[in-house]
């Protein structure tokens, strides 16, 4: 079974200093979702989570023609994070992504530290702190935020994929964080319209749940903060990272990176080097632009959609 | 009140095949798994036949080709039209498949939103959506049940809410994958009368051979992935050495 | 249960099959690790990699070229990394414009691109090595023992056990969906996109519903034979001293790589 | 070959109930649904009885209480100790309880894993939870499964061992959930004859009044959350106008 996404970064392409740092993160985070759910759900947990889990992994085979014998797929961290909590959200991401590694080869092993942190801890936080931010709110708004964070959810993940890829020399920024995002701004779509319609299913058939205290765990405001903060940041750094492709390289440079780089046995961060400059500034305006469209367009298209379903 | 069968044999296997012709059928699985191995099959209008056989019989793989979800080797034709890749959804309008669990029917919310699938994605008009639905609740009783939640529904409600949702396509043929397993003796009974009074051509699998007995003029008995018997179900059902053989028990 | 077709262990009666799950875990990880660390263009250490694996399969029983017929699955990522070709470092090899972008692949970039591919390849025949001759449960009971949080294991254990249940039901249903997408003849067919969206995540609403539900009655088939929330498990497995001095030649060996990797 | 049953009427209903022991228990849903309203039994040693009655009539309900999974209003003793919280890990040890869907059942990866889990969460030594796998799986035979993965197993075959997930707790009273539901008749002639050999007391639920007749001496009739007959299989099967009252038919 393959994954819908190219997403899952496979060994041999991230440095074993980027595959430690998000290791490190990632076991944090982790740890610290263990003894959040632990308190939170007790000795329900463990099936729960489980099964949660297994719910992902098959959603993943949910697709929906769209045109031209393409087809929209769902990848289910932001719809879990919003019915699970954020943490539980981890843990179950956690357990997808390592057994997609080991059983179906699907991301590598070194790279799973920064799989389970780009589609795991990233978009429980965009999915979850956007989504808190307005709990006490009308159900068209909490619906049209929920699929804002389902998209942002995909967006961020291929962002900070191309950056990890970037930071490991693997590839050129300029060329794939345009690919990346051209890419997983359509697929977020799908994502999002398919996040919206499952939760208005499930508001429908079981409401209880979306409101259960002990399952939610209504964290406090960190939440939303962070969950805003790490959107900001997405939608901030992805037309920076595209038309600045030299500035961190040149920060680099100056503090002699470039050299220890290239004489070094194995090298901190390869390619902190200076790029052909001047690169691209048409293809990173454009994918600003289509950026925006999309979502203006996903905007629209949800206002209708819930206009019919309200009526 | 059991069928009363015809005591002199009805010439059933001399039928035309108008609603169904199955030709040499070989399907294997993915794993290898040779399911059907040459199952040839013919269905007349107003036929109603059962199709028995021990577990892993085919009985639901032979089902799965009838509307072309999978895709074997060999002809199939319905209603006269040869089963083909382009004309799949026109199949599709004529064959309503029926899964054994409800639960793998229904996947929208309400009741009403599931029937209306089929109609809607045939691309008809609202209004005629509508008024299939109601046409398609009414015939299994369930007018009521429009703007239930389906997920709430017993067992019994789901089976027949389930059959709804392809009367409402209007199929030519009804195909029916182990109508009557985990119902309760009562909604088994009003799953009998229900079947008995659609006039529809159907094809019904099924392990209940007392049900088979009180509803079904002929019987196909399939094993390992072939037909091994096809007649009256009277005579069939009398054969205790053919059932003993094929895992089957005298009602 | 027909979702059989996830599982990727291959019955063989080996050396490697036999071997404790924990040193097969351990050394895939430090081999894989090993290919990380070789410097880019390390094309010796490369090559005396792949014939270690060669050994591996051979040892296994599987066939030789085992793992290779079924290493192409980190093909698409590949895509990604071809832009390395076009690192600033380096003697330009020649320029392409491109619209607005001038790509100018460098020696270095080459050396790079290769580097990462034959990285991720070897990398990944690894894996599926590993998991072709090591069942999934022991593996969980590998990660057990290396001190993984048990929470984790059990999460992943049960994730494995209701992943080809879950898999039948997803398939069910879609053909469920299919089998309903009619078209009377003459009339085009095709809602919206829109429409199509909104019935898959009707599906994966159905779906969660319910897995969630299940988790409840599983919870109570656990309560019903004593869980109470402490997880045991028994000690399924004991290091050998043969286990011990594969693991040691295993480690040797990546030693010796990564020495000929930097001469 | 039925069980032969008794022409006099055997004493059940005046048995001390020194299995379990159940009186006045009452239960509502969290959704307000009243599933149980009064229900009063007892089983003694040796008993094999079976509980029918229609769709939603309680039987689930009842049977989770036996072992303390919900908690109603009333009182229950199993081997003569009162259920409270307190003991509930000592009468979960003395109550098997198997439900419908194996695959609730079966949550670990290996059948050795599955039907070691009762014995270890009990707190047996390693030699101990072994030795009871292995009896566990030699009394439904088994044994040849103890490392096979559960996902590949069939139905019938998931049915057994979810019955040695219970047996391996050495349970004084066995408590079944519709276990023949989905069977073919193969299997289930298979399951009849394991249940008929099992040595302890039983309480199992059904839909098949076949089953019943069978097997056990002895009927519970539940609807609407009450017990409206118990008695002499033979008689209650043959009281056609008590049938169909509670939505059952004579088999
Ligand atoms: N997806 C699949 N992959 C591989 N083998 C399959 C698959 N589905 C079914 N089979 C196998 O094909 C054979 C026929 O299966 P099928 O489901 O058609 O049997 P059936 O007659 O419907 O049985 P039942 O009475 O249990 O429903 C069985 O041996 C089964 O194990
Ligand atoms: N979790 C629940 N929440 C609310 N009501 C429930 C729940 N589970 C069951 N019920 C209701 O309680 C009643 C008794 O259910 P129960 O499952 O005990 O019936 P049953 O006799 O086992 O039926 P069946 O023969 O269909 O298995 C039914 O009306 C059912 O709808
Ligand atoms: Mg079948
Ligand atoms: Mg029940």
């Amino acid at each position: 079974m393959n994954s819908p996404l190219p997403l899952h970064i496979p060994d041999g392409f991230l440095t074993v200093i980027i595959s430690g740092v998000f290791w490190a993160v990632t076991i944090v985070m982790v740890g610290i979702a263990i003894s959040k759910t632990n308190k939170s759900l007790g000795e329900k947990q463990v099936p729960l989570m489980g099964v949660m889990a297994a719910f992902i992994f098959a959603a993943q085979m949910l697709n929906f023609p769209v045109a031209g014998g393409t087809s929209g797929h769902f990848l289910g961290g932001a719809l879990a994070a919003i019915v699970l909590g954020p943490w539980a959200a981890m843990l179950v991401m956690t357990a997808v992504i390592g057994v997609q590694a080991l059983l179906f080869q699907d991301g590598g092993l070194l790279a799973m530290g920064a799989n389970i942190f780009n589609m795991g801890i990233l978009t429980a936080a965009i999915g979850f702190g956007l989504y808190r931010g307005v709990s006490g709110r009308t159900r068209k708004i909490r619906l049209a935020v929920a699929g804002c964070a389902a998209w942002l959810a995909v967006v961020a993940s291929a962002l900070i994929t191309s950056l990890q890829l970037w930071l490991s020399g693997a590839s050129q920024l300029q060329i794939v964080v345009p690919a990346m995002l051209g890419v997983h701004i359509l697929i977020g779509l799908g994502e999002a319209l398919i996040t919206v319609a499952a939760l208005t299913f499930i508001e429908r058939t079981r409401p209880d749940l979306l409101n259960q205290e002990s399952v939610t765990e209504k964290g406090g405001r960190g939440w939303i903060v962070a969950g805003v903060i790490v959107s900001i940041g997405a939608v901030l750094l992805s037309p920076f990272a595209s038309t600045h492709p030299d500035g961190l390289e040149r920060v680099a440079e100056d503090m002699g990176f470039l050299h220890l780089g290239q004489s070094a046995p194995y090298r901190l961060l390869p390619d902190y080097t200076i790029p052909f400059l001047g690169a691209t500034p048409l293809s990173t305006i454009v994918a600003g632009v289509v950026g925006a469209l999309v979502v203006l367009g996903l905007a629209f298209v949800l206002g209708q959609s819930l206009r019919k379903a309200g009526r | 009140m059991p069928v009363v069968h015809p005591r002199e044999p009805i010439p059933i296997l001399d039928c035309e095949g108008d609603v169904l012709q199955v030709r040499g059928l070989h399907f294997s699985y993915p794993d290898g798994h040779a399911a059907l191995r040459g199952v040839s099959l013919k269905l007349c209008e107003g036929d109603k036949a059962a199709l028995v056989g021990p577990n892993g019989a085919g009985k639901s793989t032979l089902m799965l080709h009838l509307n072309g979800i999978l895709e074997g080797r060999g002809e199939i034709e319905v209603g006269g039209m040869r089963l083909t890749r382009g004309n799949l959804p026109a199949i599709r309008s004529l064959v309503g498949l029926v899964f054994q669990n409800p639960d793998d029917q229904l996947f929208s919310p309400t009741v009403f939103e599931d029937v209306a699938f089929g109609p809607l994605h045939m691309g008809l008009p609202e209004d005629e959506v509508r008024g299939r639905v109601d046409e398609a609740l009414e015939s299994v009783q369930m007018s009521a049940y429009k703007e239930r939640l389906s997920h709430h529904l017993s067992m019994g409600e789901k089976k027949r809410i389930a059959i709804a949702t392809v009367l409402s396509m209007r199929p030519s043929l009804l195909v029916l994958d182990e109508p009557s397993a985990g119902l309760d003796p009562r909604a088994r009974r009003t799953l009998i009368h229900l079947l008995r009074d659609l006039p529809i051509t159907m094809l019904v699998s099924t392990h209940d051979l007392t049900l088979v007995r009180e509803l079904f003029p002929r019987t196909i008995v399939m094993d390992e992935g072939r037909i091994v018997a096809d007649g009256l179900t009277m005579e069939i059902l009398d054969d205790v050495q053919l059932l003993e053989a094929h895992g089957l028990e005298k009602p | 249960m027909h979702a059989d077709v996830f599982d990727r262990y291959h019955e063989s009666e080996s050396r490697l099959h036999r071997l404790d799950p924990r040193v097969k875990v351990a050394v895939t990880v430090l081999f894989i690790l090993s290919n990380a660390l070789l410097p880019d263009g390390a094309w010796s250490a490369f090559g005396l990699t792949w014939l270690l694996l060669v050994w591996a399969n051979h040892l296994s029983r599987l066939g030789v070229d085992f793992s290779f017929r079924r290493s192409f699955l980190a093909l698409p990522f590949a895509l990604a990394a071809t832009s390395a070709v076009f690192s600033p470092l380096g003697n330009p090899l020649a320029e392409w414009r491109l619209g607005p972008l001038t790509l100018i692949p460098t020696d270095y970039g080459l050396v790079k691109f290769f580097s990462i591919l034959v990285r991720s390849w070897l990398s990944v025949q690894a894996a599926i090595l590993l998991v072709a001759v090591t069942r999934f449960p022991d593996m969980i009971h590998a990660f057990e023992h290396l001190r993984v949080p048990k929470i984790l294991t059990t999460i992943i254990a049960f994730l494995y056990r209701y992943l080809f249940v879950l898999a039948d039901e997803v398939v069910r249903l879609l053909r469920a969906r299919e089998s309903r997408s009619a078209a009377a003849p003459g009339v085009r067919s095709a809602r919206s996109v829109l429409w199509r969206a909104k019935v898959t995540g009707n599906l994966a609403g159905q779906l969660f519903l319910r897995s969630y539900e299940r988790s409840d009655r599983i919870h109570n088939a656990m309560l019903a034979r004593g869980y109470d929330g402490n997880l045991r498990t028994l000690n399924l497995h004991v290091m050998k001293p043969g286990d011990w001095s594969f693991f040691s030649m295993c480690v040797i060996l990546i030693l010796l790589l990564q020495l000929i990797g930097r001469l």
